[in-house]
């Protein structure tokens, strides 16, 4: 696998996630309790072995080349190689938001010819999986394809659904919903594989074509006259992209099946490492089905919930079916339910917020509550 | 080369044979402690936290894994442009090899690696103490004393004092004597274990010391007594915060246990002295439903469905159904089966506990109040040992790696 | 020192030095031989013990990231700390280019209000010297000035002139040309120090009166009403702003004196390493007056030049008064004089490229030259 | 830790003591080499190029500079996650400290190390070698003959085969005999002292040649030697490019003096297999006007106002006006005042050669001619010396550290 580059790519997103994605990109979007979004992805090619990557960066964010740095975290502070940011391509924004942008890759395109890897992996940094690239590539040289798109016949909530014969070749590429509610979904992973020399040919049509998505622009059209093929993923997997599935997702892992197969059964997950203790369960604390990350101080009740580091919840506080960002703060007696906090933010005592059951709320980063009584 | 001020030596080469298995395999300074570190990452983020940048680690017994866990000191941010962390172990010269006989000599060994630092002063240390210290404080107040050698030393009761080496100070905290574990102390003020030398003193001093052939060339035992009859100016730094030797299993066990108090004076939660430590690729730790924690330490990657009182946890411990933990260490990777009994022990990385196994026993709520005693009958489990099923491990027997199955046995 | 925050701005710059910051920003900007100018800011930082260093990046700039990277070459490779990028604001251009464009801190106050650091040096990423940051800030807390402004009674090119008494007392500030010629100049070397809590305070009385520049609309308005003071440093330095600044200093890089002063007098200037074996000189080459980099493989002529890594000088070639950047290729018989190539230029075989005297010409980067015979 | 394919054991504790005073302080993988690396740079770089990301180095002989220069492995991308480079020094265990006795003795004392990461094959390297090579390529070759053992072998001219163990094998190139410097060589495929070992054969062989108190402990002497007999496939894997063992001073200046040629073996501009060192902060070279520069490779950071020809300048070296430097490699940080004239001399670093001093001389133009003869004449000044103005220093003397000054001694 020594010679596979890996590209990132990045949605155009603001507000896609509400307020957490105000002042941050979707790479940076904290997950899991420690994460960001982005971990997954460069996790799983670390673990095949690429550790040549460009990433898409969308100007102006510092959070994620904060969380990212030199790569140290991933292996990937090389003298060679290692980790590279791929500025985004500020140009125009065209009515219609695009799925995979390949102006962000054609702004870099002297980057892409002077690698040497000639096989590419690229993937979006919104998908929370843990994949073997080992075996995807394997699959893609087994079949010739010239386009391998991994995929997963699983109920998924997804933005591009294929239709694939038997022999794996998608014959069409379906956006937005599924639309044969007959048949089972295939939906796609965002990850597709393929030669350098491929993309930068596609590269240049759509700077004559002056038409820039990946999917509308051209796997979709060139289904006959390209080799396109699915490779099908079934572990577990989801795709972030309302806040819906954001906080379902993070809900989902508090199953022991789902968090052995993420971070237990095949590579590990890295992320940047942040020095603290353990967390400190205090006498008179109830943790039940939760996800904590270390450094926090829990000394109340926490329920269904995952909670970042350097959080404080103090006595007799209660955390129900919530996801708690890094350095909250909930004083005694406060009431949390369905509710995203993001970082900092602190809730005084005795305050209840509540949301109502599946349309989860979203705390702004460092905003207080402090007068008592019931919220939402 | 840059010049620097002032350098740290780090003597890590202890065996630490009264921590018992936890030593087997690895140096004192590398045992885990405190759910997250091993025991040198407290001296080494004390130095990168005081502005100490270069350290020379002195290692001998068994240094695999504290050279693996060290390489450049970029855990602790000590790496960098010049200085950085150095392993300093005994090696073959031109007149063959010479292993480190005593504190003074290792450091005696590694003169060559000190001048090419031309710093003023030397900063001796432990690497098997816990405890937060601004060693800056310490160098200010040695250059301000104008001192030959600044001796850290902090006060112990008096039923211990016979334990440690002993100062007598003046009213200007110049020492007059130094007592090494004294019958009859006249004080208890005790040595840390830490010292600044004005580098040319260290050095002649060393020398002397080297050519002294009935010296068992230990600075507390030889060097510092040797200082004091010829007059050198030796001055006591009081230090008032926390310190604890961790050298035996009890003192260990009980440091461990100070933690938990909910007025622990190790604040571990102290955002401007962090001690640092390797990073580990664990997700947050899960509790299950149903399972019960309560006065503990739990790291990352810890899956606990049982129940965990009064102990620490180290990341990635599995606790499956029907376990109960109390009083206990927990290091990294154990497996707690379902329906084991675990009570005032401490367990090795990566031991499988099967089910239904006891370990340990005797539990005393009262572990305050015979602090010092050697009567805890603490439990060790050696790393990678495997506990089997309805098994029965009692107090002070140790399992050994070697014995692969043990069962039955009660305790002693 | 350690309670020092480093801060380096840009300029908005596009085309000051013609074609060579057509695709860098100016921190990026090739220098001496193998630095970038970047490097002098960041290592006369770092050798003052400075080492958290917020640096802005204007969007899109990739060259700037990869080769700052995480910050090892400078030991700021930290855990805590270390070197950040600040993403500079992308608001509307106004008509005037602003000196220290003070909306790009603003864009970044939550990282300096979350530093814990209360004193400040900011510095502009263009001025090449090596200078003592230690006694810059001991004579700013001697004078106990609201700000200290770092400056040269020399003769040389600037931006910004200042007028001080004997105190040192800064009572006017002139931009462009020093317009008492009576009088020995006094130029600001862009380099100010100052509180943080007093940089915030401008801050947002910056963003009270939507005017952003620190020297025109802060310090030259303010000089009653704080006290600014000039700190005289002595040693060489040039500020580069024009493309004749870039090629004279360069030059002037040649002379011994200056070279012992930049480079081996005060602390290092360090800079992303690169692997590669020491030049090699062929029998037949004749070198003179001239700095050559690592991985040269030079034959032929150079006469006072200064060659970045990996140029290849064929025998026969002649190479004057030139700046030749890293990966070019030289052949045999070809010219060169006067002029400035950049990255990855071919000069074939018998090309003659000479510039009028004074007058450097800038060659883009990977341009070619192939056919025979005189140019320019 | 990750289970690896392959990790590699580099041995680098040897004393090199045919490289007289350039070993003084360092051990031989450490001593400088080409104008910007160390010896072990070569083998270090070979593993990260070759895609192995585990290797452990064995250090006894004055390791400190190797410990501080080799850290974790940054310099060659060999760190990251898992793996990386660890040093691996004799160490005390509980029955004391064991130095290493030989090749054999010093893996063996290292299994732990070997089995934490459980390769199927171990890769055996020496530190002291030039060349380049894909241990990939010898991986594949060992794997498609299934072999116990494979070594890499060369030709080296008849005459000098004996100095060399000697392979001799079948049509497929299984190795039938094996002769440690045999004085009538039926071949002239030597040995290159490197290994791929099945794990599980290697440990095999090396607990039975620790049990053998007659063994030397060494590979070539004992171990392959015992393989062959008890009937172990062990192949030849042969190899074409460029390979030197730089042992002695003059394998050492011939080695350097061939980098100049310009058809030289050793590609040195080659970016496909890049050899990975140290970073330095210097400036470029600077070339005064009136300097004078042929066939010669001059590094960074050196200040050339005099003649160079025909040698290799490491980084920060200065030659002032009117000094002439021919046939010589000077290392890095070396003054050169002005009228000195050295002459096919090896400069240790830091060294000052005073005004109008003459290091070396009886310059042999032809020197290709004359190569794997030991009469040379090769001079050799050490570390750190001071040469003191208008001294003559011959060939064959060393100037030591501690004479801290010599003039007027001529040549021997």
């Amino acid at each position: 696998m020594k010679k596979v580059l890996g590209l990132v790519h990045q949605m155009k997103n603001e507000g896609l996630l509400k307020s957490i994605t105000h002042h941050r990109c979707m790479a940076a979007v904290p997950f899991g309790g420690k994460y960001r979004l982005v971990d997954f992805v460069l996790s799983n090619m670390v673990n095949a072995g690429i550790d040549n990557i460009g990433l898409v960066t969308p100007a102006g964010s510092r959070s994620i080349m904060d969380h990212l740095g030199g790569g140290r975290g991933w292996g990937l502070d090389k003298k060679h190689g290692g980790l590279v940011f791929l500025p985004s391509a500020n140009g125009r924004k065209t009515g219609r938001r695009r799925i995979v942008d390949l102006r962000d890759f054609y702004h870099n395109l002297d980057f892409l010819e002077n690698r040497e890897e000639e096989e590419l992996i690229i993937s979006g940094s919104n998908v929370v999986c843990n994949i073997d690239y080992h075996k995807v590539f394997q699959g893609h040289l087994d079949t010739g394809a010239d386009i391998t798109v991994v995929c997963s016949g699983g109920e998924k909530e997804g933005q591009v659904f294929l239709d694939a014969d038997e022999g794996g070749r998608i014959h069409r590429l379906i956006i937005g919903k599924n639309k044969k509610p007959d048949t089972q979904p295939v939906v796609s992973l965002d990850m597709y594989l393929l030669k350098k020399e491929l993309l930068v040919d596609i590269l240049r049509e759509c700077a004559d074509s002056n038409r820039w998505d990946l999917i509308r622009d051209v796997l979709a059209k060139r289904v006959e006259d390209l080799d396109i093929r699915a490779f099908f993923y079934d572990g577990y997997f989801a795709v972030i992209n309302s806040l819906a599935s954001y906080y379902r997702c993070q809900m989902e892992l508090l199953s022991p099946q789902v968090l052995q197969e993420l971070f237990f059964a095949n590579g590990p997950i890295c992320t940047k490492w942040k020095d603290g203790p353990p967390s400190k369960y205090y006498r008179t604390c109830r943790v039940s089905n939760s996800l904590i990350a270390n450094g926090c101080q829990i000394a109340g009740v926490v329920e269904n919930s995952v909670v970042f580091r350097k959080v404080k919840i103090e006595e007799g506080a209660i955390v129900r079916n919530s996801i708690i960002m890094p350095k909250v703060k909930v004083q005694a007696e406060a009431y949390l339910d369905g509710v995203i906090l993001d970082k900092g933010v602190a809730v005084g005592k005795g305050v209840h917020l509540k949301a109502p059951k599946g349309q989860p709320v979203v705390v702004e980063r460092g905003a207080t509550y402090f007068q008592e009584g019931a919220f939402i | 080369m840059q010049k620097k001020e002032c350098i740290a030596m780090l003597l890590a080469g202890g065996q630490g044979s009264r921590l018992r298995g936890l030593t087997r395999n690895i140096a004192k300074p590398a045992v885990p402690f405190g759910g997250q570190y091993r025991i040198i990452d407290f001296s080494l983020s004390n130095c990168a936290n005081s502005g100490i940048d270069t350290v020379g680690v002195l290692t001998q017994y068994k240094p695999q894994l504290l050279n693996k866990y060290i390489g450049m000191g970029v855990n602790w941010d000590l790496h960098g442009n010049g200085g950085g962390v150095t392993i300093l172990p005994p090696y073959v010269g031109d007149r063959g090899g010479c292993w480190y006989q005593g504190t003074a000599h290792s450091v005696y060994q590694n003169i060559d690696y000190i001048d090419s630092f031309e710093p003023e002063h030397v900063l001796i240390l432990s690497g098997d103490h816990i405890y937060k210290m601004n060693y800056e404080e310490m160098l200010v107040y040695h250059r301000r004393k104008d001192a030959d050698l600044t001796i850290s030393v902090i006060e112990v009761p008096w039923e211990e004092a016979g334990r440690f080496g002993i100062m007598n100070a003046d009213g200007d905290m110049r020492i007059t004597e130094f007592e090494e574990k004294p019958r009859k102390p006249k004080n208890n003020l005790a040595s840390m274990g830490i010292y600044i030398f004005k580098t040319e003193v260290l050095k002649t001093y060393l020398k002397k010391d080297a050519l002294d052939s009935t010296s068992n060339n230990d600075f507390g035992k030889n060097v510092i007594p040797r200082m004091l009859r010829e007059g050198c100016s030796i001055y006591a730094f009081p230090y008032q915060g926390y310190w604890r030797d961790v050298g035996t299993v009890e003192s260990y066990w009980l440091a461990s246990m100070e933690i938990l108090d909910d007025d622990a004076k190790l604040k571990m939660f102290d955002n401007d002295w962090c001690v640092y430590s390797e990073s580990t690729s664990f997700p947050p730790a899960y509790f299950a439903t149903g399972s019960y924690v309560k006065n503990s330490m739990v790291a990352e990657g810890c899956r606990i469905s049982g129940e965990i009182e009064n102990s620490l946890l180290f990341s990635g411990v599995k606790v499956e159904p029907g376990a109960r933990v109390k009083d206990s260490i927990i290091m990294a990777n154990v497996k707690i089966s379902a329906g084991v009994v675990i009570d005032k022990a401490i367990i090795g990385e990566e031991v499988t506990v099967g089910e239904g196994a006891v370990v340990g026993g005797e539990y005393s709520k009262e572990y305050a109040k015979v602090r010092g005693s050697r009567e805890h009958n603490i439990t060790v489990i050696e790393n990678n040992s495997d506990i089997a099923p309805y098994s029965h491990i009692g107090v002070l027997v140790m399992v050994k790696k070697d014995e692969e199955q043990l069962s039955g046995i009660s305790g002693v």
